[in-house]
């Protein structure tokens, strides 16, 4: 989960690590407000999820309250790359004389935080580290010691700061390492980390918290990103991705359900989704998923591809056929479906017209064949 | 032989009382594992399925001393204390079923196994098999018969319908060894991969991967360097997945420009591995090959 | 470095570990005071750091404040095995319905701490260790983990409490670990905890702080403990031991002085102390260490073994030569030495009437010898 | 052969512009040792007798990727940040001369050296010397000689005792270990027998105990479960300490009732090990069994 940039900062505030001043608006009167508060040149910023949003126009300069206001006004509301601007930061301009990168990021292949840190901000991390690799220094620390002394002197020596800016690199470090550890991030990434007159700023920030670990942090809310359909799935409790095909996919399981998309692609058709129902659906479940997928105007053709272990056939089929029937009317329909009671599944599906294959190949072959017919 | 679970295997399952718990507990019993007790703290001295169950695996080690394999299939805020609690009382191979497992707490406990030479397959994973010998994990076990292929993977329905192929070709598995969705896992493909090299019943590996991180490209230079010796057939799942989305579990997401499906299934077609484009090509490949 | 009583409760209460209410009393006045705060029968205890204080008369219960201010007063000043009590603890008397014990300890063999309890607690633990171990659980907690939920379970579990006090159990278990690792413990020790009409009360506890540690400790005041020559050999900077022969010994390295304690006793003399110099002493210190034990009453003869590696032999001889001039009339000296400088060193001690051994054990017989004659 | 240094032993000195550090250096570059870095932060760029001073050992690492061994001679309260630091960047050997670090410190960073299959001397020693090859300690040099009596010991002054007397019975050593005073040690008794169990060099050794802690018993339990092949000679001082003080340092104190030196003696003998009543006896008991 990503947090918004005014949860970012007041995170960091409250770990120590110094912000420009700013305040939340959500209509132009309280950005007035603000941008008098703060006096002087300030930066408008729309709060959404989506990367990019400078170049999109999410990203604005006012030299007085009344064009933060103006400005403000005009920005909520608008989409950003299809996300609502339904707030705005108003921060502090601040002078830069030179941009910092740091960031503390899960290490997938050492299973471990890796520090990440380089004189040069301000730019794609990833780009870089392609480019000029000699630029960053990346830093491994076990989890089971946490950051040490030697971390940070590591990063002061490689960043090369006069020594006040070193001894505040120092004390930000830390208390981002900390950050991250208490509250379960995959990334705190700091882009750029300014120098300013006032000494180091943390202008940017990008912040992912763990999925999973949202049951100890409660102190952050969930935001519902993407078309309706997104939101619709997950509010059933499903793993659901918009693609931009025309063929719904149900799965059982991620990998399996990967690889029906995959196999659909290979035989020609275009998934509309990802839908994965999980492990051990019920009748009710299965009737959920289909009937959403069944309602969505892309989708022409539903590929159902089940393998049960865990998840029983026949529920399968009693929750499709009821979906089939209630909101199947134009739409086609192909299933494959093997595993725990599979018989009587696809005695089920038979009896209502929908004819149950076998081989997860031949079953995409054909909903690629009706998607395109 | 097969690798990590045999006839000798003595299980405890940790979180029996649940329902998954107790389900997979009789469904393992019935294919045949040895089951020798279960813990959920509170619920000693009951039974379930005729396992007795006590309050700590401290407990459950005492009585059966003979326990060297724990599944747990406790809920994600309490998994990491079970994981902690299996590695403290000695037990030699944890299998973590559990999903949801938040991935801090998976880092440190598979750091605190690894100190004590413990194996962990998991988190989020459907466990391992040996087929006609012990299953402890939570796939369907009709699906697997025994063979010679073995069989590595990140996915768990994938792996059945692939594991499935394999045995209508006629070819079985030596050991199936689900290592897990998460981002980071206990045992990883190398692991694995090194324990079939040695093992004489895997003729050849299969070898399930899918989107994000980059475990298969370590899996495919770990091939190459070792001039791995048994062939190896792999199926990528994930390649029509769009960067920046997580595909169902936190593992499955191409993200910091790396982790998409074709630089894996370069990766390993160049270090000499046989890329299925199919799940069904996974069998057919084996069969040319062996 | 052990702590005292009233050290221990204050830490405790910090924890929230409970300790029944008490006030510590430096004359029968304060006595009376908190006595009559407490209200009822209290127990006086005098602060000393022995071991076994109750039976030498250290613990006493008054029913009145007045009995307490006496007894204080009375116990004031004394001696308690050999130790000056210059304060008591005035406690509330607590009826007991059962005692368990509790403790947390640094296992030498594993390299870990070591969780130990018993539900028969009030009595030494090393005697219950040897006659009934089936009475206690020891559990290992791996330091770069720490406590977790399945050690406090199978303390519970072991201690078979109602559950309320299971619960507090847990909660003071959990307390003495933290306790134990942010205060560089050695032990943390409750005995007994008490089971009361008001729940688990610590009644009584032994807390050893590893005195490497107290550089991050400054809340601890190191008392000292014993004669007045171990006092001032400490505050000298020495290793010092008093023993009961009169044979004083001074070594370089504690292994070498240990062994040469032995060496004396195996040629039948009996050593008066254990001194050592450490690595690297200057003229100064061995001047001051000669001199401290030529001024012990007990000491006849002085057996210095030296064994120059980073220590110079010429720099001990002078200093040596120097306090015997001093201070070295009535008593004998023996000095062996090898090692760096040691041709100079012998010279130095050669020219002022002193005859330098190269075998340590010859040197020691030579010890023994002049000690009997 | 020898143990853990020899002439391919490549040191960096950590805390090496200290008085201690610099003072060492020159007697260890006098022996003869390979020092070819030595850190302390904030004085990277500097020169000690000759040695390049780097303010990290990773930098260190990156100019000289030779290095493998580190002696710590950094004040206590900053030692295991040190030791940490070493461990971080790949040194595989690490001696602690340093004493009086805080137990609980010591503790974590030799879990820690675990975890990543590193070898940690100490603390509070005198380090490792293989006569006329390596010197990684502070020892006097001179006292030793090439032979073939292995010694390990958890003291100082007292091992140079020792090994001056092996030296004058013509037998020299082959590696002299001081593993440490503190109660709790990197490498133990057990731990150092077993690398001599398997040099070829050693065919004796001489352990050196003291009073406290069970590490002697414990490696007389070795040495009669393996059947130590090699004579082993041991002396363990402190007879006349009493209970309940410590001995010069914290690890040499009878406590818990355990400890004193007559029953180690009392194990050791019983293991078969061959016991000294006085240091000089030490060599006359190698003599009559070389």
């Amino acid at each position: 989960m990503k947090l918004h940039e005014y949860e970012s900062r007041e995170l960091f505030t409250a770990y120590g690590i110094p912000v420009p001043r700013y305040g939340l608006a959500r209509n132009g009167e309280e950005a007035l407000k603000i941008a008098r508060e703060i006096g002087g040149r300030v930066v408008v910023k729309a709060q959404v999820l989506v990367a990019g949003r400078g170049k999109a126009g999410g990203i604005k300069f006012a030299d007085t309250p009344e064009e933060a206001a103006e400005i403000t006004s005009k920005m909520l509301g608008t989409e950003i790359k299809g996300e609502k601007v339904e707030s705005v930061l108003i921060s502090e301009y601040q002078e830069v004389e030179g941009e910092l990168y740091l960031s503390v990021i899960i290490d997938r292949s050492r299973g471990m935080p890796l520090v990440i840190a380089s004189p040069e901000g301000g730019v794609e991390i990833e780009e870089l580290a392609r480019t000029s690799p000699e630029k960053l220094i990346q830093l491994h620390v076990d989890p089971l010691i946490g950051l040490r002394q030697h971390h940070i002197r590591n990063v002061q020596n490689f960043m090369d700061l006069d020594e006040s800016h070193s001894k505040q690199l120092s004390q930000i470090l830390t208390s981002l390492y900390r950050l991250f550890v208490e509250n379960d991030c995959e990334l705190a990434e700091i882009n750029p980390l300014a120098i300013t007159s006032g000494g180091l700023v943390a202008i940017d920030a990008k912040i992912l918290i763990d999925d999973n670990s949202l049951f100890r942090h409660s102190q952050f809310q969930r935001s519902e990103v993407g078309g309706s359909f997104e939101v619709e799935a997950r509010r059933m409790g499903f793993s659901y991705v918009e693609l931009d095909g025309d063929i719904g996919i149900i799965g059982n399981g991620a990998g399996l359900t990967m690889a029906t998309m995959d196999v659909v692609k290979e035989m020609g058709g275009r998934p509309a989704n990802f839908l994965d129902i999980g492990g051990g659906a019920s009748e009710e479940i299965v009737e959920k998923a289909a009937s959403l997928l069944l309602r969505h105007p892309r989708v022409r053709v539903l590929f159902v591809n089940v393998l049960g272990g865990i998840t029983r056939c026949d529920e399968v089929a009693r929750g499709l056929v009821s979906a089939v029937k209630a909101h199947g009317a134009g739409k086609k329909v192909v299933v494959r479906m093997m595993g725990t009671r599979e018989e009587e599944g696809k005695k089920i599906l038979r009896e209502s017209g929908l004819y149950p294959y076998d081989s997860m190949e031949e079953a995409a072959q054909m909903a690629a064949q009706l998607a395109q017919g | 032989m097969a690798i990590l679970v045999n006839n000798e295997t003595r299980i405890v399952v940790q979180g029996i009382t649940g329902r998954q718990g107790s389900f997979h507990t009789k469904s393992m019993l019935q294919y045949g594992s040895k089951i020798v007790a279960g813990v959920t703290p509170g619920k000693g001295g009951q039974t379930v399925e005729g396992v007795p169950v006590y309050d700590t695996v401290r407990e459950a080690m005492r009585e059966h001393p003979e326990i060297n394999a724990s599944m747990i299939m406790v809920p994600a805020p309490y998994a990491p204390d079970a994981v902690y609690e299996a590695i403290d009382a000695g037990v030699g191979l944890i299998v973590v079923i559990t999903e949801h497992i938040p991935v801090h707490d998976s880092m440190r406990f598979i750091r605190y196994a690894r100190l004590n030479d413990v194996k962990i397959v998991g988190p989020n994973c459907p466990g391992v098999i040996t087929p006609g010998e012990c299953k402890l994990g939570i796939m369907p076990g009709h699906i697997f018969s025994r063979g010679s292929v073995g069989i590595v993977s990140r996915s768990g329905t994938l792996t059945y319908e692939i594991a499935h192929s394999i045995t209508k070709a006629g070819l079985g598995q030596s050991t199936a060894v689900g290592i897990g969705g998460d981002p980071i896992t206990g045992m990883s493909f190398i692991d694995v991969l090194e324990m079939f090299r040695r093992d004489e019943q895997t003729r050849a590996v299969v070898l399930i991967g899918e989107i994000g991180g980059d475990m298969e490209e370590r899996a495919a230079s770990y091939i190459k360097e070792t001039s791995y010796e048994k062939p190896v057939v792999a199926y990528i799942a994930g390649r029509t997945a769009p960067p920046g989305k997580r595909m169902g579990h936190a593992g499955a997401i191409i993200s910091m420009g790396a982790g998409d499906a074709e630089s894996k299934m370069k990766s390993l077609t160049s270090a000499g591995a046989h890329v299925a484009r199919t799940p069904a090509e996974t069998a057919e490949l084996l069969r040319k090959l062996l």
